[in-house]
């Protein structure tokens, strides 16, 4: 319990990421002032790289593919009051399931290719979060440092199996067979000649699939419901006789084979091929949608296409300002996960006090709640 | 609020003068209004008690004197000199030392260590350890408390670690000497040995403050007495000019019924029975051994005892919430199998319900709305959603039905749980756990923290489900809720269960003799449990 | 294995376990005073760029060393402030400020030196250079003792003899000083510390910074000594392990020297292994090496060897109402 | 506006990047031209960079390194009339010119050089990552070393197995000292970036390293005792002015060689008083021979094995 009166729920999910937010760019503008360039042409290039032509959007829709999959990981995990840091992992090791099962069937056709490796990715990428989440519920080990080394573990890992099981002898650089047309999955652009060349693709369906599950999931059903009291309370859903380590176990696998999705996008989507660290960052990048997002489907939808349109805007940044590279993106990236989440509390007390003055529903709430005992 | 304010006694300056003045405090906590205008004078050289409800303010009062809090208006003075109270460090400079309700010590320090934090010599610690050590011995010596300096915290005693508490604020020189519940976590043995300490301190001139629930305790040791009632204090008195009756009417606002009304109990066939249980807590140490006995329909059992003597392991072994190391519980002729960390589910299968102790740590969460801590437990049930699914709807439904059979105000199934007040929650959680229909009730300190209206209520209630013919197990550590409720009391003490006494005929002084673990001969001297039957 | 081959692996060991530990020791004032921390990379790689950046250009080490400090100093009071003051979540704390660090210090290095976000490479002066210990020459002919004190003790950077310094530094501080006192006790239990009349946020700040200081010298290590001139991603993970190493260590100095030791052993290791047939088992994947110490830690989390039970209050903001 | 594309290692490796660099830089000196040029972030940005470049209607457009066979593979078909030149790799396309280097023969060359100076009769090398095309170095490295010194003993060492390894001058440097202490006074570094630690670590030991690429001759004067050049730059400037024209454009595969200047050692005033008349002569002596046929260099990529 805390002495604060709550602000209401608008505040609390838009208003306060968007102070968040709008500072972090501010920020971010000071840094691009700082190496000399000009900030609103900066913000104007990313907005049209991402959002004024085909291409430019559906790239944006592609990162944001990646970014919401990392993204409900992270939540689902939140959820259950679990922290994964191990998004990165979950979907690179995913790889290894996405690519077999493709390699495998690129014979016949996308439509028995990609649900099968959806399950494939899934399995795998659940299983390197489930070893965590066993740690956590049978030995006590904290899922922050399991996910933590499972991140390092699962990238010496796939340099070996890329390196030495998955590479041809032929090739040269460290990445798998090529999957065939049939193995892959269809880009939108072979139904909608709008996205031009851009690698946007189905996945983004899986996506969506995605949200509304971890919607349905959450709220709608009683393991949602478990999962909601185990996060907000272990102790107390060990009284409701739900058990905590079979959620945790249960939930860190859900959550990894939503990371695993990644997978499917990059390998069968884009790439067509494992290459070594397919996922660039993309687990991390979660760790901010999710904030943003206040581990909400709606909200990791809109999170994730700011940060797809980040990530497209930077690379357009890259070609039309050289002296403003992706880094840039990194750092916006950093800074928001810096003011979304860990200073999330900088505006909270006076947007707080500002409410107590200006609402009067606060007020009479705060009264209701002070007069709430039994008159003696 | 209709009683008269007795006249505040000792007005005029004593003859050791003021050791505290506290002059128009008040204190908020965002709408909570925890010191209202609160004025109070200790005198130097007594012990002065506070009592009042849980809430009054009493803690908050004591912290700001401590300079844990600030207060938001008002004026100290300290030996007469106004005093600004910052922080602690400026506390114990003006001599006041505080030992909370909760301890504050470092578990895994040695004793010596945690009397020398922050009142060091040098930037080095082996002179600092050294004089403690010596300066230990000489305290030892003065007022009896005996501790090894070496010893490290967690492998301590309770008793043992107040000690340090109090050494501690000794060692820094304290002259008023806070005391916040000290005896709750007490045997009645340890609570005489901590009265013999006070009443040495007072004889070295030095001021106590005492906070207790317990008016004995006021009545044994205290020399003046102030009543807090919602963050007002009602009153100062002498305590030799008042009684029990008073304090308790003045705490509450109006005259109290200790007694509950209840018909005499009408046992059927058994339906609890719990055979040969051991428990350890989480450390691992067994704190239940091979405790035995059974529940009939239609009758309350109450388990007395002072807390942490193995009442928490046993309610929670026998609810599914800690595994047990060995025994059965046979519900309704059936074993229960409550192994795993799902062991509650399925003794609500079976048909026991479970009020925890500790209703904001275990039974509700409070970042939950109202309805969504009104299936917890429950939200597997078919009622609750087909299959999968959960079926708000139903839920709400059931939550509005609850508020209203229970009187849960505000009566919003919409609000964060976590802005009912205590009593409030309470009766959240009682009507969850009532409304099932249970054939074998469980309650952990039901009022605990409730206030009188609400314990009226919860009694009753109680009182109602076993006329039901519902087996009632109830574990409290308010004696006098015990003795009213229960139809039977059995003792518990270190994790036996040392005997069994009939509500009606027991007195108070031979329940605390068992719950010591003492049989009647032992000899004592401060007799604080020496008291009859209730009025 | 001869004498010379075996003296090879240990000076390499001592080199590599020599940012570990200073890392591992920084993350052991913060941890300890109740401060998560999985910034130590994010720190460590400031560190490594502002040295790098500063002694290119000065040509001086001394100030690419106090450079790395400063800008790792003011990268923790950051995390400082997120965590300690505005109560903020420790850990993704720490995460904003490993990336912060990866964006920031390519980004930066790559506007002012245009090199890919490299540092130009350093002057004679503006890289330590190795200390030749007294004698170290004339004994180095005495069998067995001589090289291992010429090869293996001497003609080592500083930064490599203030580590291991340092730990004796650290166990005295920790368990002698008064300082020392309050910092493991607001760890375990600030609200004592709080009523003790001891300022929690005030001994955290002075905690971290020590933590600041160390992880600046770390960092510096890697681009002013140990290599010559900032590379992107210099640090490569060595936060990681240097935390794995704190939590194998059980949060103590001298077990923390051995920890990272060993895992300094391990990498040098894993360098001279290449190809190397073992006998039974064949080549060993280098990548199984390199993975050895995320491994080890895991397994000690999960209670398969001892316990690792870290400070009790580690994690959680100290909050006091006012 | 032609293009430019670098690889991971960034632009300023000072190494097989920079040389590319180098010559488009030459390239616009000359022809006072201009070109575009990006630097790659990570891998999954080849495609995007290459049909960004194409879209704009740069042509030619040219990218260095062995990484982007599928990448380029997939955009060359989509854009037809743009013409594309890849260095280090094969792409069989009718828009696509690949460049290969015997980088085999050129190691030769380093190799007599380096066993001419060695004392202990050890030399050591470190390569980036470990692929064929860094194998071939080191196998016609090896070759060369031995046709001066048939007792000589290598030491064959890979940074790294990913990407990284071209950037990782720590592991590189820690693997030069260990060939030293295992004997080695020369070491041929063909690491890109990572390169840069070994010739650091062997002017530390006070002993000698052969550069790669470019001419690394004057980053650790008196300690490099030469370059192992591959033209990069000379192909850079060539390309951009060849493949501008269709007319002049040369779709399919080039070699470039000891012939043609394509791959050669540096002797330049940082290190010619390290390298004695005698070793010059041998190594020139060595070159004409292979240009001529008369002793053949055994290419590592056209079978995975190295005689040795
Ligand atoms: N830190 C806090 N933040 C918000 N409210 C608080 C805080 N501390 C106390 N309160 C509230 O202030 C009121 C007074 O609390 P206080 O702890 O002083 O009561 P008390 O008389 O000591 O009760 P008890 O007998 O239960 O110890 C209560 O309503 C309590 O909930
Ligand atoms: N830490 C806290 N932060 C915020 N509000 C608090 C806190 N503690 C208590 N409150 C609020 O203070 C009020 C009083 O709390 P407390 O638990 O003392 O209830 P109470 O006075 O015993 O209530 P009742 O009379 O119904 O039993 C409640 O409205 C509660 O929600
Ligand atoms: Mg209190
Ligand atoms: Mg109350």
């Amino acid at each position: 319990m805390s002495a604060h009166r709550p602000l209401p729920r608008w505040a609390d999910i838009a208003l306060l990421p968007a102070l968040n937010l709008l500072l972090a760019f501010l920020v971010s503008g000071l840094v691009v002032l700082l190496v000399g360039e000009n900030p609103f042409h900066a913000i104007q290039v990313i907005l049209y790289g991402a959002f004024g032509y085909g291409d430019g959007f559906g790239y944006t829709l592609y990162y944001a593919t990646n970014f919401i999959f990392t993204g409900l990981a992270v939540a689902v995990a939140a959820h259950a009051g679990l922290f994964n840091i191990g998004g990165d992992g979950q979907a690179y090791v995913a790889g290894l399931g996405a690519v077999v099962v493709a390699l495998a069937l690129d014979q016949t056709h996308w439509l028995i290719a990609m649900p099968l490796a959806v399950i494939a990715a899934g399995a795998v990428g659940g299983f390197w979060a489930f070893v965590p989440g066993w740690l956590q519920a049978k030995r006590g080990s904290h899922v922050v440092i399991t996910t933590i080394m499972f991140n390092f573990i699962a990238s010496a890992l796939m340099v070996y199996m890329v390196n030495r099981v998955l590479k041809p002898a032929s090739t040269m650089a460290p990445e798998s067979e090529t999957i065939e047309v049939a193995g892959r999955v269809p880009q939108l652009r072979q139904f909608f000649s709008f996205f031009g060349y851009s690698p946007v693709n189905l996945s983004i369906v899986i996506a969506i699939a995605a949200l509304i599950g971890v919607y349905i999931l959450i709220w709608h059903t009683k393991f949602g419901y478990a999962m909601r009291v185990l996060g907000a309370n272990p102790t107390a859903s060990r009284y409701a006789g739900i058990s905590n380590s079979k959620m945790i176990m249960i939930t860190m696998t859900i959550s990894g084979a939503l990371a695993g999705m990644v997978a499917i996008n990059e390998v069968m989507g884009v790439q067509n091929r494992l290459v070594l660290d397919f996922v660039a960052g993309a687990g991390f990048v979660g760790i901010a949608v999710a904030l943003m997002g206040r581990n909400h489907p709606i909200g990791i939808a809109l999170a994730a296409i700011l940060f797809g349109a980040l990530y497209q805007g930077g690379q357009e940044l890259q070609f039309v300002i050289p002296g403003i590279t992706r880094e840039m993106i990194v750092v916006i990236q950093a800074l928001v996960i810096l003011f979304t989440g860990a200073m999330e509390g900088l505006f909270r007390p006076s947007l707080e006090r500002a409410f107590m003055l200006l609402s009067p529903e606060q007020k009479s709430e705060a009264i209701a709640v002070s007069t709430a005992k039994p008159e003696s | 609020m209709n009683t008269q304010r007795p006249e505040t006694a000792a007005a005029s300056a004593p003859a050791n003068g003021w050791a505290i003045e506290l002059e128009k405090i008040n204190k908020r906590f965002g709408a909570v209004h925890a010191n209202k205008d609160i004025d109070l004078k200790i005198a130097r050289g007594t012990i002065h008690g506070i009592v009042g409800e849980n809430g009054a303010g009493k803690s908050t009062l004591m912290s700001i004197l401590y300079g844990f809090y600030t207060a938001d208006s008002g004026t100290i003075r300290v030996n007469g000199a106004e005093a600004n109270i910052a922080d602690s460090r400026q506390a114990l400079a003006l001599g006041i030392g505080m030992v909370h309700q909760h301890f504050m010590l470092v578990d895994n320090f040695s004793v010596l260590e945690n009397i020398v934090l922050g009142a060091e010599d040098s930037g080095f610690l082996k002179p600092s350890l050294n004089r403690a050590r010596k300066e230990l011995d000489r305290l030892e010596k003065e007022y009896g408390l005996e501790v090894d300096p070496d010893a490290i915290i967690e492998d301590i005693s309770v008793g043992q670690q107040q000690r340090v508490e109090i050494l501690k604020a000794l060692y820094r020189g304290a002259e008023t000497l806070i005391l916040d519940e000290p005896t709750g976590v007490l045997t009645p043995k340890e609570a005489d040995d901590l009265f013999r300490v006070l009443e040495t301190l007072r004889a070295q001139g030095k001021t106590v403050i005492l906070i207790t629930h317990k008016l004995r305790e006021i009545m044994a040791i205290t020399d003046n007495v102030s009543v807090m009632r919602q963050g007002q204090m009602v009153a100062t008195v002498k305590t030799s000019e008042t009684s029990p009756e008073e304090l308790a009417e003045l705490m509450v606002g109006r005259r109290v019924l200790l007694r509950v009304d209840k018909t005499a109990a009408n046992p059927g066939k058994t339906l609890l029975e719990v055979q040969n249980l051991v428990v350890a807590d989480d450390m691992g140490v067994t704190r239940v051994k091979d405790v035995s006995f059974a529940i009939r329909a239609g009758e309350i059992v109450g388990i007395a005892g002072v807390s942490g003597n193995g009442q928490s392991e046993l309610l929670e072994s026998i609810t599914g919430m800690r595994d047990q190391k060995s025994g059965t519980v046979v519900l309704n002729g059936k074993p229960l199998s409550l192994e795993g960390d799902d062991g509650a589910a399925r003794a609500r299968q079976a048909g026991l319900a479970h009020v925890p102790e500790d209703r904001q740590r275990m039974g509700l969460v409070t970042t939950f709305q109202e309805w969504e801590n009104a299936i917890l437990g429950y939200h597997d049930k078919p009622a609750y959603g087909s299959g999968a699914f959960l079926d708000i709807a139903a839920a709400k439904k059931a939550a509005a039905d609850q508020v209203k059979l229970f009187d849960v105000r505000p009566a919003n199934i919409n609000l964060k749980s976590s802005l009912f007040s205590g009593g409030n929650q309470q009766k959240i959680v009682l009507a969850r756990e009532m409304e099932q229909d249970p054939d074998v009730l469980v309650i952990g300190q039901p009022t605990r923290g409730v206030d009188i209206g609400a314990i009226e209520f919860i009694h009753n209630e109680i009182i109602k489900m076993r006329d039901e013919g519902k087996a009632i197990l109830l574990v409290s550590v308010e004696l006098d809720e015990i003795r009213s409720l229960a139809d039977r009391i059995l003792v518990m003490f270190d994790g036996v269960i040392v005997g069994e006494a009939d509500p009606a005929t027991a007195t108070e002084g031979e329940l605390g003799l068992m719950m010591a673990g003492i049989n009647k001969t032992a000899p004592r001297t401060i007799g604080i449990a020496e008291q009859g039957p209730l009025p | 294995m001869d004498l010379a081959v075996i003296l090879s692996v240990l000076d390499a060991t001592i080199r590599l376990s020599t940012p570990l530990l200073l890392a591992c020791l920084a993350g052991l004032y913060s941890e300890r005073a109740g401060i998560f921390d999985i910034g130590l990379e994010g720190k460590m790689l400031a560190a490594a760029f502002a040295a790098g950046a500063v002694a290119a250009i000065s040509g001086s080490a001394w100030l690419g060393l106090l450079a790395g400090m400063a800008v790792s100093l003011s990268t923790t009071l950051l995390q400082g402030a997120a965590a300690i003051t505005l109560k903020g979540n420790q850990l993704i704390a720490g995460v904003a400020i490993n990336m912060l660090a990866a964006g920031m210090t390519t980004f930066l290095g790559q506007t002012w030196f245009s090199q890919g976000g490299r540092t130009p490479a350093l002057s004679e002066g503006g890289r330590f250079s190795p200390i030749t210990l007294p004698f170290a020459n004339e004994l180095s002919g005495v069998p067995i003792l001589g090289p291992i004190y010429s090869e293996l003790i001497s003609g080592h950077y500083i930064l490599v003899y203030v580590a291991f310094i340092m730990v004796a530094v650290t166990a005295f501080v920790l368990y002698r000083t008064r300082f020392g006192l309050r910092l493991r006790a607001v760890g375990e239990n600030p609200k004592a510390v709080d009523t003790a009349g001891i300022s929690v946020v005030k001994q955290r700040y002075q905690a971290i910074i020590i933590t600041g200081l160390l992880c600046g010298l770390a960092g510096a290590y890697f681009s002013i000594a140990q290599g010559s001139g900032f590379g992107n991603n210099m640090t490569a993970g060595k936060g990681y392990i240097a935390l794995a190493a704190l939590i194998f260590a059980k949060w103590k100095p001298v077990p923390a020297m051995f920890t990272c030791l060993l895992f300094g052993f391990l990498d040098a290791l894993q360098i001279r292994l290449q190809n190397f047939e073992l006998p039974v088992i064949g080549v060993v994947p280098v990548q199984a090496i390199q993975a050895l110490p995320y491994v080890l830690t895991v397994v000690l989390l999960a209670g398969f060897i001892g316990k690792a039970v870290g400070p009790k209050a580690g994690g959680v903001p100290y909050t006091k109402e006012r | 506006d032609p293009a430019v594309i670098y690889d991971l290692g960034g632009k300023f490796d000072k190494s097989f990047n920079e040389a590319a660099y180098n010559g488009a830089e030459a390239w616009k000196a000359a022809t006072g031209g201009n070109f575009l040029d990006l630097e790659l972030q990570n891998d999954a940005q080849r495609e995007q960079a290459l049909r960004r470049f194409a879209g704009q209607g740069a042509n030619p457009i040219v990218m260095a390194g062995f990484s982007w066979t599928a990448a380029l593979t997939a955009v060359a078909s989509e854009f037809p009339d743009t013409n594309f030149v890849v260095i280090d790799t094969v792409v069989d396309a009718p828009n696509v010119q690949s460049i290969l280097f015997d980088e085999h023969t050129g190691s030769f060359l380093v190799g007599v050089l380096a066993a001419m100076k060695s004392e202990t009769g050890t030399v050591g090398f470190v390569g980036g990552m470990d692929v064929p095309l860094i194998h071939k170095f080191y196998c016609g490295y090896a070759q060369g070393a031995k046709a001066v010194n048939p007792d000589i003993k290598l030491i064959e060492n890979y940074t790294g197995t990913t990407p990284a390894a071209w950037n990782d001058p720590v592991t590189a440097g820690e693997l030069a000292k260990a060939a030293v202490d295992a004997g080695a006074d020369v070491v041929y570094a063909a690491a890109g970036g990572s390169g840069l630690g070994v010739l650091q670590a062997m002017k530390d030991a006070g002993k000698f390293s052969i550069g790669v690429d470019s001419n690394q001759n004057y980053l650790q004067p008196g300690s490099v005792l030469t370059s192992m050049l591959k033209r990069v730059d000379v192909a850079v400037q060539n390309a951009l002015t060849e493949a501008a024209d269709d007319a002049t454009f040369k779709p399919g595969l080039t070699v470039l060689g000891l012939a043609n200047d394509g791959v050669g050692y540096a002797v330049d005033e940082y290190n010619e008083a390290l390298i004695t008349p005698e070793m010059t002569a041998a190594a020139e002596d060595y070159k004409a021979k292979i240009i001529a046929g008369d002793v053949e260099v055994h290419d590592y990529t056209t079978d995975s094995t190295c005689p040795l």
